[in-house]
């Protein structure tokens, strides 16, 4: 009964999605000409390189034009992880020896992940050390570094991901942020104002202040992602 | 490049039909499914599927990537509209920070109730 | 450095980021203190903001240099300045309640704090944003704190609520999500005030489709029957203090997003009808459902999402006197409904279930608190001398000048049903019979008292001369209606 | 083109056949691992809609990290969803 | 400081003083609050001139207080019993507890009444007449008995009845743009031609505190639960706001102006049908209340009923609409509140010194309690309608209106009966309570203390001057009726001719009554003092026959059993089974309504995807 009226409802908010969808015509181009200024996307694609000196556009808009998002994005994952630590939290006295896993792990897999782990953590911080110039950025470079300790978590029954480092790196990151946000208010007037010259485009150092609050979200994604692993992997499993 | 006209349909249809197709099955398992795990398996599949209409509608027929190359200066006009792209990199993000607290709840869920079925977890009503 | 509205938001992060470090290294008490001192800057801007306000008309603030379509922005009208200066002011007082509320560890209490001072910020933040997207994002963030610390209470049923929450919340951001989508792929834009501008370009049935996807993504969160059944789970599992915050920050942030959507973004006559109706059928549900509950939190959750329906129903009126009397409602119900939750919470306090009958005789042994709820149970039935009254008279002198009479008679008829109900609690704290077994008594710290006390003193004060805040009601009401101007100090803002 | 259009096709029939192997299969790990599939063809998908970025990403939290905060979670409750047969993981 | 201001001001302060001191001693709250209701009172009478108004705004609206002649008919009403009850509470309430609460609410009442007669506009009269509504209750519950039954009742009936007042102001507001009582009165808004609906509201708002068919469930039970010094304020000040509103609106309907709209048949129809049905709303509520005070064996309960009974003839009055009966009504209203007050302050002193006002328990207190005795006799009197005092020309004012005026021969009959079964319920208060042999329990009992013996001597006294001299009472009534639009009433014998012959003059027959009742009084008072047999009230000689055994010989119980009987079929249907029906029925109806929420998350999410879908269907005939 209640499943012939879930296929009902299914078929008539597929309906309307298809009808919607049908309007809005797949591939066409609705920026119109980006010379004419007339839309957002048009002004961003335009004004990008002359403005911020920053290849990737999505980049731009990500860090500079609608920075203001992704500082809240990166606070929806630092309060991700604080929800996260609040609702498993365990007290002390029901707290009992943490065995992370059954079984140690093979020691080819410590092997690997060992060999690896450095490996990953440098393609990640590349990609956000180059997130203005090539595809890829801060939550990117973060989500890869943190899939590189997650292997490390996971192969070592004793790899504590350091509480200390990683509070560090979250609060100092976040900090950074907001404070070149702060900067920019005091120096040029608005908040998360690129206050640094743009410098010239496809160089590493270009972008003013977006390669460096990308870093900056690069090392906090890694660091909130890192810290919701942890303490997912921190639970006592059912017996 | 001239068959595309032709192609086009199918490729609309595969985007579109797709995205649609995932947001309406993580719907049913949302609606359906029992099991707490599936509920959440059902809301990520709908968000992949918001996420991938979101690309769709920024794409833009044989453009490229928005991202500026060295010799590429001119592309402009050929470009994807790369704003659907910042907004959707904001959503997947966000999308995961709501699943890891849903399984958070999950987990908690399971242990206070030693079960993980939705129907049966309503302690709390009228 | 000049105040400005982003002070709300960057100030408040930047202690989150920080409270881990400081608790760390410097003194673990820190991670209580620093939020209610951000919490207070926030009122100290809210204040200097509001009387640069009542000179400028609007603050509109860019971020990042980028002018209005092109870049985020802020805009601290008198509309979203009232509201954003009632959520930080709650929330502060909230903080004062909940600063040693209940013992619980300190890495616990630091997460409590952060969070808490989290769900103001997006809430502030949310009222603020001139920017669709942002503003999507910021809902996020009130709901992943929402989330939270619904659960926050192990002993609770709070997962329970926290989950069902998460699940229809999760609803509402998918369905924002694709409103957001289409109005993207229609105007190319996502400023407000450009979207106010151009909305009329989108084809029609495009737009209904947008509308109803915002209606009902954002109903969700102002808690519009029949989306509201998160509601008092999350309200009664979920920490006293944050109910109130819940009441009186979180609700009102949908229903400003609501309000927004509605009578800036599209101006269809349909969408108003959809708020009286959809807001007259919350409140009869919600109110005949709370007639006949045991939890006191419960009742509580349910009058406070009958209170919303009534809000909703004052601004679908949509005249300048329906939403001057939306706007007091909105106010009195953050004031009262957090007062309700806060003595309600220590009337309860050691009590699991919260049952009403185990409040039998509390009266004598917390007379202030016990007094206190009394003067909120009066107030939020509008009964004067107290403020709710007032709200309750706009809202109803603007019903009658549109003629709706059968409306008229329905609110009443729901006030009558919230008497019953208020009373009944009233009386059993004073002259109920006690039951079950004693359950031991808390009496409230000196800081849940005085904020207590503050938010009493409000109902009395606004209820014997509303003069104080019908003046900010007035200019709120009438930036609201004057869309114009709104499109107008958005697009035209230049480096201040 | 046709090549292009053939490969696209089967994808997308891929996409939605694991989304629907995701919702009714009854072993959570099968499904979440297929759920990773989703994830994985979305981000193909990004990649041929000129989105490097949002596929990286995708690729990144959606493929790896999602899948392995379910992959947690299952083990921390039950695998199967009719919750009769218990077969915790032993370890993964 | 202006006057209006200064009166509630000391009378709120007062109330928040005596809440405060009565922390350290229940008579010290006392003194205080009878100090500031004296105080105001002194000032109401002296200060304020009649016809002066103050205008101020507040909240953004225009709020008018000021004092008009009607209005002062109903102070004197108010602020002299006011006044007595509250000297009247310090000894009665001396060894209860919380009396902080109590003195606090009562002059939180007093103050809320004052009020009403000073508003000038619908706002500040909605604004005090909730104030006096929820201190009313709070004072209601206070002894902690009933609270549920009677107290929930009472507030549920006084929210009807304020939510249709304020549906009616807000309506007068939506119509004719104004607040002011005197603005919407010009407009025509209780012209019933034009506005069925804010009469009728109205009307419905001041029937509950009138205790008018079918609003009065509430009334014996408040009256009876609520301490009894306070239910002299209650019956005897507080259902007169009632009575207050009833004549202002029923006054300015009657003297609308209608012809402009006297070409309509069946507008003037309607008018004379309302009245009709107000008229015999108001004899059945007379009728009902005098058969439930007959069965009674509380004194306290009796007066409550009777009390309904009496606010029912005032109804009738107001309902005729001519200058006699309105006249009538007014005079009722204002003997009422003076003999039930008086009644009241007797049950109150009864119940202080023996403990209890069941009349089965205690008679034959004449002995003990003389002064009490005393008051009891001449308010009973005026309460009956026996000449000479002022229920009497009151009650015969009103036949007279009824048959001259309104040929309402039917509801003559009606009240008629019911007048005639109060000299029943009269005489057994009296006999029941004072008259007969003493019991054994009643033998310690003492005469109540000089501070309530004052208040009640000074209402007795009251009773026998203006059942002496009426014109006293008729000036003020006479003035306050022009201002409910009863132009050019001339009370000066003309209007009385037809009750006391033109030739009288009223003054030399007060001195006759004076002398008759005088010598009653002596006669009564030296009979009593002779030393008399005093036998127990149980025990009963039976003249030889042998009892039956289910016949009950104590006839203190059962007192009218023979009469009881023969009305037994009225007291069958009752509106209190109604209306506790229908609450039953909403109950079960919102407890099947809140399943809604079944409590599965599930269930939730699909309400949303219905709901999204129903808007998706509609959308396009939705938002056009």
């Amino acid at each position: 009964m209640k499943k012939v009226l879930v296929l009902v409802l299914l078929v008539i908010v597929g309906y309307f999605l298809t009808d919607t969808f049908n309007l809005i015509p797949f591939g066409e181009n609705r920026i119109g000409n980006p010379q004419d200024e007339q839309t957002v996307a048009g002004y961003y694609l335009n004004n990008t390189v002359e403005k911020t000196s920053v290849a990737n556009t999505v980049t731009a808009i990500v860090v500079n034009y609608r920075g203001f998002d992704t500082l809240g994005e990166v606070t929806v994952l630092f309060l991700a992880t604080t929800g996260l630590g609040s609702i498993l939290f365990r007290r002390k006295e029901d707290e009992e020896e943490i065995e992370r896993i059954n079984k140690p792990s093979s020691s080819l897999m410590q092997t690997g992940s060992r060999v690896l782990f450095p490996l990953i953590a440098l393609l990640g911080i590349y990609v956000f050390i180059h997130g203005h110039l090539t595809p890829g950025g801060g939550f990117q470079g973060g989500a890869i570094i943190a899939t590189g300790f997650l292997l490390m978590l996971i192969s070592y029954k004793n790899f504590k991901a350091g509480h200390t480092m990683l509070n560090w790196v979250e609060s100092l990151a976040g900090i950074t942020f907001v404070s070149i946000g702060l900067w920019g208010l005091l120096t040029g007037g608005t908040f998360l104002e690129n206050v640094l010259p743009a410098g010239e485009l496809n160089n590493l150092i270009s972008g003013g202040v977006i390669p460096i609050i990308y870093i900056a979200v690069g090392f906090k994604v890694a660091a909130e992602l890192t810290g919701v692993l942890d303490i997912l992997l921190n639970i006592k499993p059912k017996k | 490049m001239q068959n595309f006209e032709q192609y086009n349909s199918i490729i609309t249809t595969g985007v579109y039909g797709s995205a649609i197709a995932l947001i309406l099955i993580g719907l049913y398992a949302v609606l359906i499914k029992k099991h707490l795990i599936k509920i959440v398996i059902g809301l990520s599949i709908i968000d992949a599927g918001v996420h991938l209409l979101f690309v769709a509608i920024g794409y833009i027929k044989g453009g490229t990537a928005p991202i500026f190359s060295p010799g590429n200066e001119d592309a402009v006009n050929k470009m994807v509209d790369p704003v659907p792209q910042a907004l959707v990199l904001t959503a997947i993000v966000i999308g995961f920070a709501v699943t890891a607290v849903a399984l958070s709840l999950v987990i908690r869920l399971y242990k206070h109730h030693n079960t993980a079925r939705i129907d049966q977890i309503k302690s709390l009503k009228w | 450095m000049v105040i400005s509205p982003v002070h709300y938001i960057a100030v408040p992060l930047l202690a989150a980021f920080t409270i881990p470090l400081l608790s760390k290294y410097i003194h673990k008490e820190l991670a209580r203190i620093v939020p209610g001192i951000v919490l207070l800057y926030s009122v100290f801007v809210s204040i200097v903001l509001m009387m640069q306000v009542s000179e400028v008309g609007v603050i509109s603030e860019k971020i990042a240099g980028w002018s209005a379509p092109w870049g985020i922005n802020l805009m601290f009208t008198p509309f979203s300045g009232f509201l954003a200066s009632l959520m930080s002011v709650v929330g502060f007082l909230i903080w004062l309640y909940s600063y040693n509320f209940k013992k619980i560890e300190q890495s616990q209490s630091q997460k409590y704090h952060i969070l808490q001072m989290m769900m103001v910020t997006g809430a502030i933040g949310i009222v603020l944003t001139g920017d669709i997207f942002n503003l999507f994002v910021f809902m996020e963030i009130t709901a992943i704190t929402a989330y939270s610390l619904t659960s926050f209470y192990r002993e609770r049923d709070g997962a329970e609520a926290g989950f069902k929450y998460l699940l229809i919340g999760s609803f509402a951001s998918v369905m924002i999500l694709l409103a957001v989508m289409i109005l993207y792929t229609q105007l190319g834009t996502l400023n407000m005030a450009e979207i106010a501008q151009n909305a009329h370009l989108i084809p029609t049935p495009l737009r209904a489709t947008i509308l109803v996807l915002f209606l009902v993504g954002f109903g969700i969160e102002a808690e519009m029957f029949p989306l509201n059944g998160w509601a008092p789970d999350a309200y009664s599992q979920s920490p006293g203090p944050i109910g109130a915050a819940f009441a009186g920050i979180v609700v009102k942030a949908g229903v400003y997003a609501l309000i927004r959507v509605i009578f800036t973004l599209f101006d269809i006559h349909g969408a108003y009808d959809f708020l009286i109706y959809g807001g007259l059928i919350t409140m009869i549900i919600a109110e005949t459902a709370a007639v006949a509950q045991t939890n006191l939190k419960r009742m509580l959750a349910y009058s406070s999402i009958g209170q919303m329906g009534f809000v909703l129903i004052a601004f679908g009126i949509g005249t300048k006197t329906a939403i001057i009397g939306a706007l007091f409602l909105m106010f009195n119900h953050a004031v009262i409904k957090s007062l309700l939750f806060m003595s309600g919470s220590y009337l309860t306090y050691n009590s699991l279930n919260k049952k009403i009958s185990a409040l039998a005789g509390l009266g004598k042994k917390l007379p202030i608190v016990s007094l206190l709820f009394g003067l909120g149970a009066f107030a939020i039935v509008g009964l004067p001398p107290f403020s709710g009254f007032w709200s309750k008279l706009y809202v109803l002198t603007a019903a009658a000048d549109q003629n709706m009479l059968l409306l008229i008679m329905a609110i009443l008829a729901v006030s009558i049903i919230e008497i019953i109900y208020y009373f009944r609690v009233v009386s059993t704290l004073y002259y109920g019979k006690q039951e079950d077994e004693e359950i031991k008594v808390q009496k409230p710290s000196i800081n849940a008292m005085v904020s207590m006390l503050i938010l009493g003193a409000t109902i009395i004060v606004v209820g014997v001369y509303p003069d104080i805040i019908t003046h900010f009601l007035n200019n709120a009401a009438d930036m609201l209606l004057d869309k114009a101007s709104y499109i107008q100090a958005v697009l035209t803002q230049n480096i201040n | 083109m046709i090549t292009y259009v053939v490969i696209f096709s089967i994808l997308a029939v891929l996409l939605v056949a694991s989304a629907l192997y995701a919702v009714i299969q009854k072993d959570l790990l099968a499904a979440v691992i297929s759920t990773g599939v989703v994830s994985l063809i979305l981000s193909v998908f990004f990649y041929l809609m000129q989105a490097p970025d949002v596929a990286l990403t995708e690729a990144a939290i959606g493929i790896a990290l999602t899948t392995i905060i379910f992959v947690i979670t299952i083990r921390n409750t039950s695998r199967n969803e009719d919750e009769t047969v218990d077969n915790n993981l032993e370890k993964f | 400081m202006n006057s209006f201001f200064l009166i509630l001001l000391i009378l709120f302060a007062g109330a928040g003083l005596s809440f405060v001191l009565g922390k350290i001693s229940s008579i010290i709250s006392g003194t205080v609050a009878f100090l500031s209701i004296a105080a105001a009172s002194a000032l109401f009478f002296t200060q304020i001139e009649m016809g002066s108004f103050i205008e101020f705004s507040l909240g953004g609206i225009q709020l008018q207080w000021g004092l008009n002649s009607y209005g002062y008919l109903f102070g004197i009403i108010v602020l002299g019993l006011g006044t007595l009850a509250s000297l009247y509470s310090i000894s009665y309430m001396q060894n209860k507890e919380r009396t902080s609460g109590f003195y606090f609410n009562f002059v939180l009442v007093i103050a809320g009444m004052t009020g009403i007669i000073f508003a000038n506009d619908f706002i500040s009269f909605f604004i005090f007449w909730e104030i006096m509504t929820w201190a009313s209750y709070l004072i209601i519950i206070y002894s902690g008995k009933n609270v549920k039954k009677i107290g929930i009742k009472y507030m549920i009936f006084s929210a009807i009845g304020a939510y249709s007042m304020l549906t009616a102001i807000v309506m007068i507001k939506g119509q004719y743009d104004t607040f002011l009582i005197s603005d919407a009165i010009n407009a025509g808004a209780f012209n019933f031609i034009d506005n069925i609906y804010i009469p009728i509201l109205l009307l419905i708002g001041f029937g509950v505190k009138a205790a008018t068919m079918p609003l009065h469930v509430w009334a014996p039970g408040a009256y009876n639960n609520a301490p009894t010094s306070f239910t002299v304020i209650f019956s005897g000040a507080m259902s007169k706001m009632g009575v207050l509103g009833m004549g202002l609106v029923l006054g300015h309907m009657f003297t609308a102006d209608r012809s402009g709209s006297l070409t309509n048949f069946f507008s003037g129809f309607s008018v004379i049908y309302l009245q009709q049905t107000i008229g015999w709303l108001g004899g059945i509520t007379a009728v009902i209340a005098t058969l439930y005070a007959l069965i009674q064996d509380d004194a306290k309960k009796l007066l409550a009923y009777s009390s309904i009974a009496q606010l029912g003839y005032i109804t009738v009055g107001l309902a005729t609409g001519t200058k006699l009966g309105v006249m009538a009504a007014l005079f009722l209203a204002v003997v009422h509140g003076i003999f039930k007050g008086a009644l009241f302050m007797v049950v109150g002193a009864v119940e202080r010194q023996a403990g209890t006002t069941d009349m089965t328990k205690i008679s034959g207190l004449i002995r003990k309690m003389p002064f009490t005795f005393l008051t009891a006799l001449i308010s009973i009197i005026a309460l009956a309608g026996i000449p000479p005092l002022g229920g009497f020309v009151g009650k015969w004012m009103l036949y007279e209106a009824l048959i001259t005026e309104s040929n309402s021969y039917f509801l003559v009959i009606v009240i008629f009966f019911s007048s005639t079964a109060a000299f029943l319920y009269s005489y057994r208060f009296l006999f029941g309570l004072f008259l007969g042999q003493e019991e054994k329990e009643t033998e310690q009992v003492k005469e109540a203390p000089i501070t309530m013996i004052i208040p009640m001597l000074v209402l007795a006294i009251l009773l026998v001057i203006t059942g002496a001299f009426p014109g006293l009472i008729f000036s003020p009534i006479a003035t306050a009726m022009e201002f409910i639009g009863f132009k050019d009433v001339t009370w000066n014998m003309s209007v009385l001719n037809n009750v006391w012959g033109n030739e009288m003059n009223l003054t030399y027959l007060g001195i006759t009554i004076g002398v008759v009742f005088v010598s009653i009084f002596a006669f009564i008072t030296l009979k009593g003092l002779k030393g008399t047999r005093y036998v127990g009230t149980k025990d009963i000689s039976t003249s030889g026959e042998i009892p039956y055994e289910n016949e009950n010989l104590t006839f203190q119980i059962n007192f009218f059993q023979p009469f009881v009987r023969a009305a037994a079929p009225m007291y069958k249907r009752s509106m209190n089974k109604i209306w506790n029906e229908l609450g039953n029925g909403l109950e079960a109806l919102f407890n099947f309504t809140r399943k809604i929420y079944t409590g599965n998350g599930q269930t939730y999410a699909l309400f949303v995807v219905i709901f999204l879908v129903l808007m998706l269907l509609f959308k396009d005939t939705l938002f056009v």
